[in-house]
């Protein structure tokens, strides 16, 4: 979408009658993406409230298991990130490429640091047996429903991390952009569609933290 | 109106009706059918009359605009709803019914297994592929599976219930005529899925508490001798052959292994005893009783030779016990294309139950 | 078909497919009407694949035990044909090709809103393709197209492949319906007003909505499969607590939506070509428009009815039962009105409008079914049987394939700007017709008797219905190689058709055949709706130009 | 984007961002502390999914611009979020009043089983949940939160 935009030195396709609706149409493309993003992950939730619900007491004793310290951090981590990619599409649309540059930076040092943090997460599970499924081999506990806790805790935070992944991806390639003084009033759709993206990575952590670590 | 049943069923195909239930999800079946080929041919002949009525005179003819009044998609919306609903309004309570089981109801535990059906009565006696049930007494069944899901069907009953692996479900039927009617495994579980045959077998009342009576006193007696019983417990009857096809099928031998001749994952078994194999690595060994006992607890050590890159097979060593491999070896022995083969059925298989 | 009046000679004129040559201006092309033409030629040749199979299935089914092949082969081949015929045919077909040609041409628009995402669906398509179809070759996957688990995580067979493949196909699905979504909301012409859409563009609207929401759950369920089998993570496995029921119940969540993308673009191609048949405006245009939305609501809330004798709760049943209803009340809604739309019309009978006929009768009877199939207690009787698939094929073969044959018919001088044999069509369509009966009514009836699906062997007493299901089947194939015979016949020597050889009033008809590159030659300016038949030639010939 | 697309006045600006960031900041603070509370479980679950709720709604609203933007995106967050919603609740409404034994084998709803013993279990009944914490302490990388 966006580099439909970018293509034409004017910015406008051929297809369409004028800058207005192309970038409603780039906007509307972004949120319908973005509808399939919160269906993809709906199948984990659903898997989660399912198994949740056949397992209470598995599932209590296996979130204790999650590092809640860790998980706090990250929460904070991706808030704070959600702040300064919401404060980039501010200057991005004031024309201040520098500030959109520094902003998507600091982003990305959030997105770095929140998937540093998952990996130590993830090297304390793996260390101590406390994986998916028939990988689970954690004598600390055992009991029905244990298992599935960590299958789907690896599912849900291992798509979510590929998420952030791909977004840092993007907002760096947007930096890039931002760098080469691409924005301004008139244009500055890449930055606001790859700012969804990263909120929507935002908003699903929301749901996940106290799912995965304080239930 | 037994005879309006008997045509409407043999128009239709149905097969026999062996239980109230069955009788009951006829009737429906021919209100739907009747209503809705009324309801489709009125239509369909409306739209047929206008393609003869209002043929095209020349090639730019104009038409009026007929948009319709509220009234019409009232109709239209009105008369296909309330025919649709009172299929649901009869059909749910049936099938409510069909999943509530009545108090006293015999229960039966139902175990499907690639590709078998297990029958447990209460008191130990166990049966396979064969279901014995008193006529006009309600049986409760409880169905599990062993692998995958199959699916319980009894066509002369309209029943038909899937059998989780893990877990239960229920459903449960009151036969009244006896005879004999086939069960089919309705839910897709792989090469035997078609051959997964059972027979429903509806006795008169006295008939069948004479044979039960016998039943618990046979593995009573088995229980003496100190054989386990219990759904677990292989039937005794059949010859060593059948025996050894049966475990083979339980083993799951059957994925990768045909008795007719064709070359899949593994090497046929057809015509296998007695021939000389020649093994990876270029050694030659005729296929006797040791190699093939070798072959099912050491697998990847002497490997057919083109079949080093399958070579997948899991072993067997404790999960086979002397007896069952050598029924095994056995049934192998048994397939030769100049023997009438074990394998390929048709129809039920009807397997004679202990006891009868 | 009538010779036009203004017919021009066909390729003298600039247009889409001699604008730009060679391979390469193809393989990189973004017009939405070349693009629908590869959706064309690739969709067409999963079709060849996936009823290949279907017949050698047929011919497998000829006699009660082993016929050509051992059950193994058969139990891949019957995943063949669903996986092909689903995935590569039945969902990509009219969206891929009707949809990308004709969407902008009917809202007079220059393309769809994003040409470069639109190409990326058919190389999505293409690699899903190629990735199921040789991992399925390959690996022999055995589980049929529903993948249910255990089977599916437990078989010997390799599944992840074809899992993979239709994964990528899925994604290429939603890229399609998400541009046609956005390209209805934002590339309407001046006039083009959303009580004037064509009823095509309605229903392909909804068809988006449905391939947008529902497929991600698909893709993710596919994957969930593929981790348990590949690493074991046990989500379904029922050894750890897993659930099979769980993966039925989100696999339907998409799979009875997607039956719903296969059925909603062919009702509207039909509304197209039943209008212009009967030179009608359509009776209840809003009725229509809003049932195809209806459809892709309700459609997502009654996927329960696929597990009726799974171990669902009583409960959960009686829901997805009532609800079922609903959705084919507004079928019925449909059918009663493309009925009224012949009421004082100037019928043509030609082949489209054969199809259209075929199709009014097979949807009514394969819709029946289907609501007697969601009455709840005769499902238990009918689930798994062949009454199951003799419904389906009603809908899919009968439905949605005579639906793209009427659309074929009917757009193909537009397509490509040459007339086919009219004789050849109508012997053709009554072949298919004819051939689909013999094939699929004795389904009906080995179903009624109880003949389980996906029967390698079958008990004798089910071989007569069986044998007329094959020779009907062998009808059909040959139908549908008489229509391949003349379509591509009619490429070669075909007379030119003109811009309007029906003398259509549907918007798609105001452009040349085959349509220039930029589609018109300025922003056309709509004033009245589509299929208005009231005025005479006069206002024919300004519509047209 | 061009300002034009935006009806005047509804604009947010970077206070509006902050006092946001600090309200989500406050929310996750409460998270945390109704996690520490004695509330029951059922409680817990419910306070902790509305604060969740909360959070995400402002995320929507303000950093995704569901305050300024046209009606079609607002209209494409709720049918996905309806989607979900009826995704979840039809199949957890399925395993709430299924026969208790269809679910899988020894999880809630197997706990009232009249006829548990009568019952051949299919596999070994594993027990309830158990936890030993000395083998958690034992590896020297892992650590209790």
């Amino acid at each position: 979408m966006h580099t439909d935009a970018a293509a034409a030195p004017s910015r406008l396709a051929h297809h369409f009658p004028d800058m207005k609706t192309q970038e409603h149409a780039a906007r509307m493309g972004m949120w319908l993406f973005l509808s399939t993003e919160i269906l993809l992950f709906a199948v984990l939730f659903t898997a989660y409230a399912v198994y949740r619900f056949l397992f209470p007491q598995g599932f209590d004793e296996a979130s204790k298991l999650a590092h809640v310290a860790m998980g706090a951090t990250n929460t904070v981590v991706l808030i704070t990130s959600s702040l300064t990619v919401a404060l980039a599409i501010h200057y991005a649309r004031l024309g201040e490429n520098r500030k959109v540059v520094g902003l998507l930076g600091v982003t990305i040092l959030f997105g770095l640091t929140f998937m540093v943090l998952k990996g130590f997460e993830y090297h304390h599970h793996w260390v101590d047996g406390q994986l998916p499924g028939r990988l689970y081999h954690y004598a600390g506990l055992q009991g029905p429903g244990v298992s599935m806790y960590f299958t789907i805790y690896f599912l849900m935070t291992g798509l979510h991390g590929l998420h952030v992944l791909i977004g840092m991806s993007v907002l760096g390639w947007v930096a890039w952009r931002a760098g080469r003084g691409e924005f301004g009033p008139g244009y500055s759709t890449p930055v606001e569609l790859s700012g969804l993206y990263w909120h929507l990575v935002d908003l699903i952590w929301i749901f996940l933290f106290p799912l995965l670590y304080l239930m | 109106m037994n005879l309006l049943n008997e045509l409407l069923r043999k128009l239709l195909f149905l097969p026999a009706q062996a239980s109230q239930w069955a009788r009951e999800l006829d009737y429906l079946h021919y209100f739907v059918f009747v209503t809705s080929m009324l309801g489709a041919w009125t239509t369909l002949a409306t739209a047929t009359i206008f393609v003869f009525r209002y043929q095209r005179k020349h090639a730019q003819q104009t038409t009026p605009i007929v948009d319709p009044k509220p009234i019409h998609e009232a109709v239209f919306i009105g008369l296909p709803l309330v025919l649709f609903l009172s299929y649901f309004a009869i059909g749910y309570p049936q099938y409510v019914r069909l999943q509530t089981p009545p108090k006293g109801a015999m229960d039966v535990y139902v175990q499907g297994k690639k590709w078998m059906w297990k029958f447990a009565y209460p008191g130990g006696p166990n049966s396979t592929d064969v279901l014995r049930v008193p006529a006009g007494r309600p049986v409760r069944l409880l169905l599990t599976s062993r692998d995958v899901i199959h699916s319980f069907y009894v066509p002369a009953l309209r029943m038909k219930q899937d059998a989780l692996p893990g877990r239960y479900t229920q459903t449960w039927f009151n036969a009244d005529v006896p005879g004999r009617y086939p069960i089919f495994c309705a839910e897709y579980c792989g090469l035997g899925h078609s051959a997964m045959l059972g027979e429903l077998v509806v006795m008169p009342a006295a008939e069948w508490d004479a044979w039960m009576e016998q039943q618990r006193r046979g593995s009573q007696l088995l229980a003496q001798d100190g054989r386990p019983v219990g759904i677990e417990n292989e039937d005794l009857r059949g010859s060593l052959v059948e025996q050894g096809r049966r475990i083979a099928a339980v083993q799951g031998c059957f994925k990768c292994h045909t008795v007719d001749g064709t070359q899949h994952i593994g090497p046929t078994w057809l015509d296998l005893f007695g021939r000389s194999v020649k093994l990876e690595g270029g050694k030659t060994i005729v296929a006797d009783e040791a190699y093939l006992t070798r072959s099912m607890m050491e697998p990847n050590a002497e490997v057919v030779a083109g079949y080093k890159d399958k070579a997948v097979m899991p072993t067997y060593q404790g999960k086979l016990a002397a007896p069952d491999a050598a029924a095994i070896t056995e049934f192998i022995k048994s397939l030769r294309t100049d023997a009438p083969t074990a394998e390929p059925q048709k129809g039920p298989i009807y397997v004679p139950v202990t006891g009868k | 078909m009538s010779p036009s009046p203004a017919s021009s000679p066909a390729y003298n004129t600039p247009n889409y497919l001699n604008a730009e040559k060679g391979v390469r201006s193809w393989l990189t092309t973004l017009d939405h009407k070349r693009i629908g033409v590869m959706y064309l030629g690739l969709t067409l040749f999963g079709f060849f694949l996936g009823g290949v199979f279907a017949l050698l299935l047929r011919l497998e089914l000829l006699t009660p035990g082993p016929t050509v092949m051992d059950a193994m082969a058969y139990n891949r081949m019957f995943t063949l044909h669903g996986v092909i015929m689903i995935f590569l045919f039945m969902i990509p077909a009219i969206p891929g090709i009707f949809g990308n040609f004709f969407i902008p041409l009917m809202i007079g628009a220059q393309d769809v809103a994003f040409p470069r995402i639109n190409l990326l669906s058919v190389y999505l398509y293409l690699l899903g393709a190629v990735i199921a179809v040789v991992g399925m070759i390959q690996g022999g996957t055995d589980t049929g197209w529903t993948f249910y688990t255990p089977y599916s995580t437990t078989t010997v067979t390799t599944v992840a492949p074809v899992l993979l493949g239709a994964f990528i196909l899925g994604m290429g699905s939603i890229v399609t319906g998400l541009n046609f979504i956005v390209t209805v909301h934002t590339m309407r012409a001046p006039g083009v007003t959303w009580m004037r859409l064509p009823l095509f563009v309605w229903a392909m609207y909804a068809t988006s909505v449905i391939q947008v929401l529902a497929t991600p759950v698909l893709g993710m369920t596919l994957l969930l499969v593929a981790f348990e089998k590949v690493f074991g993570f046990g989500i379904f496995d029922p050894a750890r607590g897993g659930d099979p029921i769980l993966f039925q119940h989100l696999f339907w969540f998409y799979s009875h939506p997607a039956v719903y993308i296969m059925i909603l673009p062919a009702m509207g191609v039909v509304s197209e070509v039943v209008q212009s048949a009967a030179r009608k405006n359509m009776f209840g245009y809003k009725a229509v428009a809003f049932s195809s939305l209806g459809i892709a609501f309700v459609g997502f809330f009654v996927w329960g009815h696929h597990l009726f004798t799974s171990g669902q709760s009583t409960f959960a049943s009686g829901v997805f039962g009532v609800l079922s209803m609903f959705v084919g009340l507004f079928t019925a809604i449909k059918v009663f009105n493309w009925t009224a739309t012949l009421y004082q019309g100037a019928i043509q009978v030609s082949a489209p409008f054969v199809y259209f006929m075929g199709f009014l009768y097979f949807l009514v009877f394969g819709g029946l079914t289907g609501i007697a199939l969601s009455s709840v207690s005769l499902d238990v009787h009918w689930q798994d049987t062949y009454f199951v698939v003799a419904h389906f094929h009603f809908i899919m073969v009968g439905g949605t394939i005579m639906a793209f044959l009427a659309g074929l018919h009917y757009w193909w001088p537009k397509m490509f700007g040459k007339t086919y044999s009219e004789r050849w069509a109508l012997a053709a369509a009554v072949l298919v017709i004819l051939g689909f009966n013999a094939t699929f009514i004795p389904q009906f009836l080995l179903g009624n008797m109880g003949m389980p699906r996906r029967y390698y062997s079958y008990p004798e007493q089910f071989q007569a219905l069986n044998v007329a299901s094959t020779a009907g089947a062998s009808l059909l194939a040959f139908g549908f190689f008489m229509i391949l015979f003349y379509l591509v016949a009619s490429l070669v020597r075909g007379k030119a058709a003109g811009p309007n050889p029906w003398f259509s009033r549907g918007y798609e008809w105001n452009t040349p055949s085959p349509p220039s590159l930029a589609n018109f030659p300025e922003t056309p300016v709509i004033d009245r709706g589509p299929h208005e038949y009231q005025d005479g030639p006069a206002a024919e010939v300004k519509h047209a130009h | 984007m061009t300002a034009t697309t935006h009806s005047e006045g509804k604009h947010l600006g970077p206070v509006h961002y902050v006092l946001v960031w600090a309200a989500l900041m406050v929310l996750t603070g409460v998270t945390l502390a109704v996690w520490k509370t004695d509330l029951s479980h059922s409680g817990r679950v419910v306070a902790a999914l509305a604060i969740a709720t909360v959070k995400a709604a402002l995320v929507a609203v303000v950093f995704m611009h569901l305050w300024e933007e046209q009606g079609i995106a607002r209209l494409v967050l709720l049918v996905s979020a309806l989607f979900v919603a009826l995704l979840i609740g039809l199949v957890m409404a399925d395993n709430a009043t299924r026969f208790p034994y269809a679910n899988p084998p020894y999880s809630e709803s197997w706990k009232d089983d009249p006829w548990r013993n009568e019952a051949p279990p299919m596999q070994a009944d594993p027990g309830p949940v158990r936890v030993s914490p000395k083998t958690a302490t034992e590896h020297p990388a892992s650590h209790k939160p």
